[in-house]
């Protein structure tokens, strides 16, 4: 029962997210008939009525708003997310052929993330005042740095100069490389900082204490101790992380000539193109649903005291 | 024509400037020619379908899709599925005869009933509004007269018409495979009878064309007689240009597209280079005539004086680019007026002298003032498409140079979503906007400077310039059936633009590419400057 | 006299001179330049029981930590030697070390709450040592896992070994650290505080424990606040204070006849059925004949219950039928153990939390049943004191803010600043502060401190009751000593009443009148302190009282 | 006693230190530009365009001959306003509907949760998108859409801040003096649970400035000739191989001020924090 509520709220999250998606675009200034006119004869004018009324009368924008949406809407709930308006094909298709791509690129980077997060973690925190200090100068550093600037400079070092990978892998798997870590490493940046924060907790604890007692290297105790308590916020950033990546890798994909769910939505938004932009947005949603889920069972999995609490 | 978004497309004309030499690389390098491999493109932008009105669709439809007529780099028009042609002696009716036995690549014959279904699907069926638009009020009809001659009466004579059925917008489709397909397969894969179909089109990363084996009908300028020599063409989409430009050095592609100008002298060292100068309205500013300060002709002009456009354009792309000081037609437009083109050069001093005269003194900051309304030009641009960031850096330069002259000019980037959903199409939106429409011909300045009438509303007229005179010049040109005297009157309309200060010119619009030295003969269509691969050839 | 002097001169004769386990001399422990523990000598024997007993600050923390070498970072050790069965444990390096932690010395940390990692089942927490010294398989491992259990008195230790720690009870979970730490069987155990958490029940059971551990010929080095405590189980103490030991003998000798100044006031300190008169800081001074008056009380609680649903849907009575009268001037204890609702009767008797039934009377006018707007005019008449005193303090205010801020809402609010400052810097003296602590923040404050700003707080609006919930139970014996000596005197000086809540007998029967004894919710026992403590009626009362750890020796 | 109240003696760290000469640049770069450079960030000079870093220009020039320092010291104004505005704005939500879910619990608890639940799941870059379609680029727009952007994450946090809050022994200790439930929160709730969250928007203002240059990139940047540090990125991308400077030193620039906030940010958290003890 409690799992069908939790069911039913991710679902309600969902279309919310599509319906606001939906309405938002209709209030953007400017009307999707003149775009697509435009966007077919590449100009910015003006058109007449008359120019204009086979396209209104096609995708039925004349129709009132709320027709619009109950359309939509039940669309929705027989699976069809509707005929992307440029590009005339389901937008369940659109979506699909981009969305592994972009999945396979926000969780491995996801996982990279994590690696070099608690490598740097594990080895320097509390390591005495110069190693904690360059792993935490490390972390912020990362952080800091602007996706793009990030991609740009590894293309040029690792693939123009070094030529170690690719300039443009495509969905290869060696051209996923670069793109994976530019992303993976500012990620890396949040995901080392949250963790040291909690491990510095978490090394003060008595049981740390207790489990040297034992006669524990110190190596042995971040293993097996620190490290379940201290990747809880790591966990709960990830979750997030998934669903904010899979829209924010277009730099990337952009740099790197990946095929990707957010160059669709960057198009969609500037063609107007509502069922795609709509579409992808649901899709993230349920991204970022699916993952908050699965934070929730990773939550359970870590620490069985939580699982009796929700 | 059509002005094309973001890269550059281009047309006719004047091709080849290219370095080296023309367009194909003519095995200047030598080594042995291979048969099949697979030729790596790398283009920048993804359109959404296969073919339509937008450059981009013109540039890969032409892989696909074969034309009627071609035009030659003098510019005559040379035979492709039309074999030969007549025109009648009024001007109003083209027979076409066309090439025998040639197949859609579905198996169907590319005969006359095709192809009158083809401009009927443009010009009456929403098909394609730019094919639309080039001939638009001087189309009739298309009917098949046999299975071999197609006739295309106009209401008026129009010459350019058959250079205008060159560009790519006109290429022709299987209509069985179109009428019995959905709108999906249609724009993914559209059955013509070109040197190559579209094999897959992994959205977002690029579209994969093979060879169509059975080509019989290359057009007459083509370097070789048969079908495609590489196997297959993958025609990626790169929209960074220095991953784009990167990937040749590293050898993970072969020819790459608009080729970024602080990497032109680069490339010129170490591969083919082509550049091609669109013909057609250059990249140059539309100024209000409507609202606004622009009203007033001396302020128009001032403004044309007031900034160093020609160093500015040098600076901004790195000497690659070719200022244009004609701002109706580009220098490799046939009619172009070259006089016209000089005027307005730099001249800050004249400049302030017209503003001083027309009231607009200068207050303390600099900027001028007339009836306590500071001389603020509001200058719309499309960021990151029509202007690159070298096109953004010309801009900047002159508005630094404006300012000195005493013009306060606000730069509006707008996004493709406002310029498409129309937002900066009303006059009081904009004082000045620059940007371009490729064209092969002339006739473009019909299009563009066509006076707007209520019967007959011109939304492309986007300075609002209503000269009354210069639609009937136009007008005149467009139906003159003697070439010199049709030039002679276009080149008068251009002045008379250029006089108005109705536009200001800035620099031509460019496609360049880089190719591989070890691939031969790729080679640009004079039209609208679309790369050609079905001739070219590896070498090892 | 020096620490050194009297360790000479009372070094405990040895029955057996090669029952030595551990010999520490001279150990000097200082961090970043400050000396912490300055040049203290002991030894340890097998089957005998060595407690260090001292308080906050005293250094015995760091001594049992230096002995296991996990002193800290920034720490600098030094010794004439540390030897652990005739190895020098100085000259040994990290990994030295850690082949002693937990096959030589088990070491016992206090609240098995924190001590045991949470998220790992008990099993594999109890065998850990085993695993770390590559002793048996896994299988072997988790066996041996639940015979230790079992020898630690853990009933279905099968299915204790597969929960985690927070599943057990504190008495559990404190068994499973103690079987964690004798997993190895090692000749040394080092428990440090290892019943402070606990109930008294609970404590005394795992006293018991350890002292089954020591008869199986372990020694056993018991380091602690409470002499109550210790005199339980050691054989010989050393009172440390500042980092010396000032004191160390035979448990009977030193609990007994105290030589050093230091330990007798600790001892005195020590709140009793003894103590009831006089003031524990000042063991000759006597407590002035109360006065109660016994016509209406000023607080009075009818049939109180609390019923809380817990997360899983399920009611449970926290309170249950709770009725009690306090009279002016008088002191109303309520003891009880964790879990006995004495803390929820107390926040019911504050109207900070409704009761699900029942009311309650303040100067025989209604309070409960009031709203809180009609309520809040009222708040003046009684006063509150935290066991917590830091954190009932706004961290953002220094005392002198805080102090004023209650005033304010007195019967009488100031009418000037300078008035406010005045009156507060009184309320510091009567507390036994000074005007210096006006502009300090209580974070600067010392733990008895602190809850002197607590008790002027709740004085400020000069109410006629105050609840005391747990007050002293964060404090050292000699500091907890001092802030009941406070109250008593406040007492007599004011005549204020008190609702006093605590889980410590001692500290319980020190300061009351009368007595309500608590458990699951229930008021079990109530009488005066005399009659429950002398003659107790119900069997939970008399369990709780022979539980208590006591001075005598057994 | 414990090792820890031993060690507490607080030095300031060099990392603070060299933070601090940071922000107190980049804050003179911000209010007057004049201090640290005479010329003007748009002067053009067609004869000196993309020279290398040099004594004269130590950052190098652009390809209209702008001293790129030059650009970067008057850019801070604009990025800085960025990271503080968004930030500001974001701030200002969260606390409205942070507080506002906290206090009135319930069911408006229960839909602002549910409303920032979608937002969670709305993805950040439409949002984005969506506010520059509907107000056009500019420093206004970016702002906008950083600041809404980034509130949900904040919302949640003072949300959360204001129930921790809530249970503070303070908290009960006011109510149980009289004071009224407004003058409680007032007086102590909001202060405290406040108090934490400035060092997390001292982390927001870097986390900004990285965001707006996201855009920037996208063409959605603030208008030229504007040097906003993402813009300047964003024109220096297509030098990388024939103009290093262009694109490297403006991202040093945008990486150390990130890095120096962040840093007095988890310095002044770890002081409240400590004060908070």
């Amino acid at each position: 029962m409690r799992y069908l509520l939790k069911l039913l709220s991710a679902v309600a999250v969902v279309i919310a997210a599509a319906s606001v998606t939906f309405f938002a675009q209709l209030a953007v200034p400017g009307d999707r008939a003149t775009t697509l006119m435009n966007l077919q004869t590449g100009q910015d004018r003006k058109w007449t009525a008359e120019e204009l009324a086979p396209l209104n009368e096609k995708y039925g924008f004349d129709d009132p708003i709320v027709v619009q949406y109950l359309d939509y809407v039940t669309g929705l709930f027989r699976g069809d997310l509707g005929t992307s308006y440029t590009q005339k094909r389901p937008v369940l298709e659109v979506i699909g052929g981009q969305l592994l791509p972009s999945l396979t690129l926000t969780v491995l980077a996801l996982v990279v993330a994590w690696f070099l997060a608690l490598g740097v973690t594990l080895l320097t925190v509390r390591r005495g005042r110069f190693l904690s200090g360059l792993g935490a100068t490390w972390e912020a550093m990362t952080a800091s740095l602007p996706h793009y600037w990030v991609g740009i400079v590894l293309l040029v070092v690792f693939a123009v100069q070094l030529r170690v990978f690719p300039v443009i892998g495509g969905t290869s798997g060696w051209g996923t490389v670069l793109p994976v870590l530019t992303l993976a490493i500012p990620l890396a940046g949040f995901v080392g900082q949250v963790t040291r924060e909690e491990f510095e907790q978490v090394l003060a604890q008595p049981f740390v204490t207790t489990a040297r007692t034992r006669g524990m290297s110190d190596l042995a105790v971040r293993l097996r101790h620190v490290l379940r308590h201290a990747v809880l916020p790591a966990v709960t950033l990830s979750g997030w992380a998934l669903g904010a990546l899979i829209s924010g890798a277009v730099i990337t994909e952009n740099i790197f000539g990946r095929p990707g769910i957010g160059q669709v939505l960057v198009t969609a938004v500037d063609t107007r193109d509502m069922p795609t932009a709509s579409g992808v947005v649901l899709v993230v949603a349920t991204v970022y649903v699916v993952a908050n889920l699965l934070v929730d069972l990773a939550y359970g999995a870590i620490d069985p005291r939580l699982r009796r609490a929700t | 024509m059509m002005k094309k978004l973001r890269g550059k497309a281009g047309i006719v004309a004047a091709l080849l400037l290219l370095a080296g030499c023309g367009a194909g690389a003519d095995a200047a390098g030598g080594g042995t020619p291979q048969t099949g491999g697979t030729i790596v493109y790398g283009h920048v932008q993804e359109p959404p379908c296969i073919f339509g009105g937008w450059i981009q669709q013109a540039y890969i439809s032409r892989q696909v899709l074969d034309g009627l007529v071609t035009l030659a780099e003098d510019g005559s028009i040379q035979p492709w599925l039309a074999t030969s042609w007549t025109v009648s002696p009024d001007g109003t009716k083209y027979t076409f005869t066309l090439k025998e036995n040639v197949k859609f690549t579905d198996g169907t014959p590319v005969d006359a009933a095709a192809v009158a279904w083809n401009f009927d699907y443009w010009e009456n069926k929403g098909g394609n509004s730019t094919a639309k638009v080039s001939i638009d009020p001087y189309f009739k009809a298309a009917t098949a007269v046999d299975a071999t001659h197609v006739e295309i009466s106009l209401t008026r004579p129009f010459p350019p018409f058959l250079t205008l059925i060159t560009q790519g917008y006109f290429g022709i489709q299987s209509p069985t495979a179109f009428q019995s397909r959905g709108e999906k397969e249609n724009c993914e894969k559209p059955i013509g009878s070109g040197g190559f179909v579209v094999e897959e089109w992994k959205h977002g990363e690029e579209v994969i064309l093979a060879k169509n084996p059975n080509y019989t009908s290359w057009p007459a300028t083509a370097k070789h007689q048969g079908p495609a020599i590489v196997d297959k063409v993958r025609w990626k989409f790169i929209a960074d240009g220095v991953s784009r430009y990167s990937s040749l050095g590293t050898g993970e592609s072969h020819v790459v597209y608009e080729v970024p100008t602080v990497n032109w002298k680069d490339a010129k060292t170490r591969y083919q280079t082509i550049r091609y100068i669109t013909p057609g309205k250059p990249v140059s500013f539309y100024i209000n005539t409507k609202t606004g300060p622009f009203t007033d002709r001396a302020v128009r002009q001032a403004f044309a004086y007031g900034a160093d456009r020609k160093s500015a354009v040098e600076a901004g792309f790195h000497g690659v680019i070719p200022y244009e000081g004609n701002p109706a037609v580009s220098q490799s437009t046939p009619g172009y007026n070259a006089e016209a083109a000089k005027a307005y050069a730099y001249d800050p001093a004249k400049a302030e002298a017209l503003l001083e005269q027309a009231g607009w003194a200068k207050g303390g900051d600099g900027i001028r003032t007339k009836d306590g309304k500071p001389l603020t030009i509001k200058l719309v641009y499309g960021a990151a498409f029509i202007f690159t960031q070298e096109g953004a850096t010309v801009l900047q330069v002159m508005q630094e140079q404006w300012k000195k002259v005493g013009f306060d000019v606000k730069l509006i980037p707008a996004t493709r979503a406002e310029l498409w959903g129309g937002k900066y199409a009303d006059p009081s939106t904009f004082d000045a906007t620059p940007s371009y429409w490729t064209s092969p011909s002339p006739s473009i300045l019909w299009i563009v400077w066509r006076p707007s009438t209520v019967e007959r509303p011109n939304g492309s007229n986007r300075s609002f310039y209503n000269n009354d005179t210069l639609g009937q010049t136009i007008d005149r040109a467009n139906g003159e059936q003697d070439a010199a005297q049709a030039n002679a009157l276009y080149g008068q309309a251009q002045q008379i633009i250029q006089d108005d200060a109705a536009g200001i010119g800035l620099y031509t619009q460019n496609s360049t590419y880089a190719v591989a030295q070890n691939l031969k003969d790729v080679w640009l269509e004079k039209s609208q400057g679309e790369p050609v691969f079905s001739d070219a050839y590896f070498t090892r | 006299m020096t620490a050194t002097d009297q360790q000479v001169a009372e070094q405990p004769v040895r029955e057996e001179p090669d029952t030595t386990v551990l010999r520490v001399a001279n150990l000097r422990v200082a961090f970043a330049g400050t000396e912490v523990v300055k040049g203290i000598s002991f030894s340890a024997q097998a089957g005998r029981c060595l407690a260090i007993v001292g308080e906050s600050g005293s250094g015995k923390s760091v001594t049992a930590r230096t002995l296991v070498g996990l002193t800290g970072g920034n720490s600098r050790v030094s010794a004439d030697a540390i030897d652990l069965d005739g190895v020098d444990l100085l000259r040994t390096g990290e990994r030295g070390w850690r082949s002693v932690r937990g096959s030589r010395i088990g070491f016992v940390l206090q609240d098995a709450l924190v001590s045991l990692d949470q998220l790992r089942r008990v099993g594999d927490e109890v065998a850990e040592p085993l695993r770390v010294h590559g002793r048996g398989t896994r299988r072997s491992r988790a066996a041996k896992a639940v015979e230790l259990l079992d020898a630690v008195g853990v009933p279905e230790p099968a299915v204790r070994a597969r929960q985690r720690p927070y599943e057990l009870s504190g008495g559990l979970r404190q068994r499973a650290l103690i079987a964690s730490a004798i997993a190895l069987d090692p000749p040394l155990l080092i428990a440090d505080e290892p019943t402070t958490a606990l109930d008294v029940t609970v404590q005394a059971q795992v006293l018991d424990l350890l002292a089954a551990a020591k008869e199986r010929g372990t020694s056993i080095i018991l380091i602690s606040h409470d002499l109550s405590v210790v005199a339980r189980l050691a054989d010989e103490v050393a009172v440390m204070r500042d980092g010396e030991i000032v004191e160390h003998g035979p448990a009977r000798r030193v609990l007994r006849e105290p030589r050093h100044e230091y330990t007798r006031m600790l001892l005195a300190a020590i709140p009793s059925a003894h103590t009831r008169d006089t003031k524990l800081s000042r063991p000759t001074e006597h407590r002035p004949q109360r006065t109660v008056d016994r016509g209406r009380p000023v607080l009075e609680a009818r049939r109180l219950s609390k019923v809380f649903r817990g997360p899983d849907g399920v009611d449970r009575t926290v309170v249950d039928d709770v009725s009690f009268e306090l009279f002016g001037g008088e002191t109303l204890g309520i003891v009880g153990e964790s879990g006995s609702g004495k803390t929820t009767t107390a926040r019911i008797a504050l109207a900070i939390l409704a009761a699900t039934a029942g009311e309650v009377l303040l100067r025989g006018a209604p309070w409960s049943a009031r709203s809180v707007g009609e309520r809040r005019p009222l708040r003046k008449q009684i006063g509150v004191v935290y066991q917590d005193p830091l954190s009932s303090f706004d961290p953002r205010w220094p005392v002198g803010r805080i102090l004023t801020d209650a005033l304010a809402t007195g019967t009488r609010p100031p009418a000037s600043k300078a008035e406010a400052r005045g009156r507060a810097i009184r309320l510091l003296e009567q507390v036994g502060l000074r005007e210096e602590h006006f502009d300090r923040a209580p974070l600067r404050l010392s733990g008895g401190q602190r809850q002197r700003v607590a008790i002027a707080r709740a004085l400020a609006p000069e109410p006629s009751v105050i609840v005391c919930d747990e007050p002293v139970s964060a404090l050292d014996v000699s500091i907890q000593a001092q802030v009941l000596d406070l109250l008593t005197d406040l007492q007599d000086e004011l005549g204020v009443s008190y609702l006093f809540i605590s889980h410590d007998l001692g500290v319980i029967h020190h300061v009351s009148d009368r007595i309500l004894v608590m458990k699951d919710g229930r008021v079990v026992e109530h009488g005066s302190a005399a009659d429950i403590f002398e003659r107790p009626q119900h069997e939970y009362t008399r369990r709780l009282l022979t539980a208590v750890p006591r001075l005598e020796l057994k | 006693m414990t090792v820890k109240t031993l060690t507490a003696a607080p030095k300031p760290a060099l990392g603070t230190v060299l933070s601090l000469l940071v922000v107190t640049w980049v804050l003179t770069a911000a209010l007057a530009p004049s201090v640290l450079t005479d010329g003007s960030p748009t002067a053009i000079d067609l004869h000196a365009t993309l020279l290398p870093p040099s004594w004269e220009h130590p950052f190098g020039t652009d390809d209209a001959g702008r001293d790129l320092l030059t650009r970067v010291i008057h850019g801070s104004r604009q990025s800085l306003g960025i990271g503080l505005g968004a930030t500001a704005l974001a701030f200002l939500i969260a606390l409205v509907l942070g507080f506002t879910a906290a206090l009135a619990g319930g069911v408006v608890d229960a839909a602002i949760t549910r409303v920032l639940e979608v937002a969670f799941a709305f993805p950040a870059l439409l949002l984005a998108l969506l506010v520059i379609s509907v107000r056009g680029p500019s420093l206004a727009t970016v702002v906008v859409a950083v600041g809404i952007g980034s509130a949900p994450g904040y919302a949640r946090m003072v949300r959360g801040q204001v129930l921790a809050v809530r249970q503070a022994g303070y908290i009960e200790a006011a109510a149980a003096l009289g004071h009224s439930r407004f003058a409680v929160i007032r007086r102590h709730l909001f202060p405290n649970a406040v108090r934490p969250l400035v060092a997390v928007a001292t982390l927001g203002v870097g986390q900004s400035i990285v965001w707006a240059s996201g855009l920037s990139f996208l063409g959605l940047g603030v208008a030229p000739p504007s040097s906003e540090w993402g813009a300047l990125l964003d024109a220096g991308r297509l030098h990388i191989t024939t103009s290093w400077w262009l694109e490297i030193l403006p991202g040093v620039v945008i990486v150390l001020v990130t890095l120096a906030v962040t840093t007095l940010g988890r310095t002044l958290q770890r002081r409240l924090e400590g004060a908070a003890r």
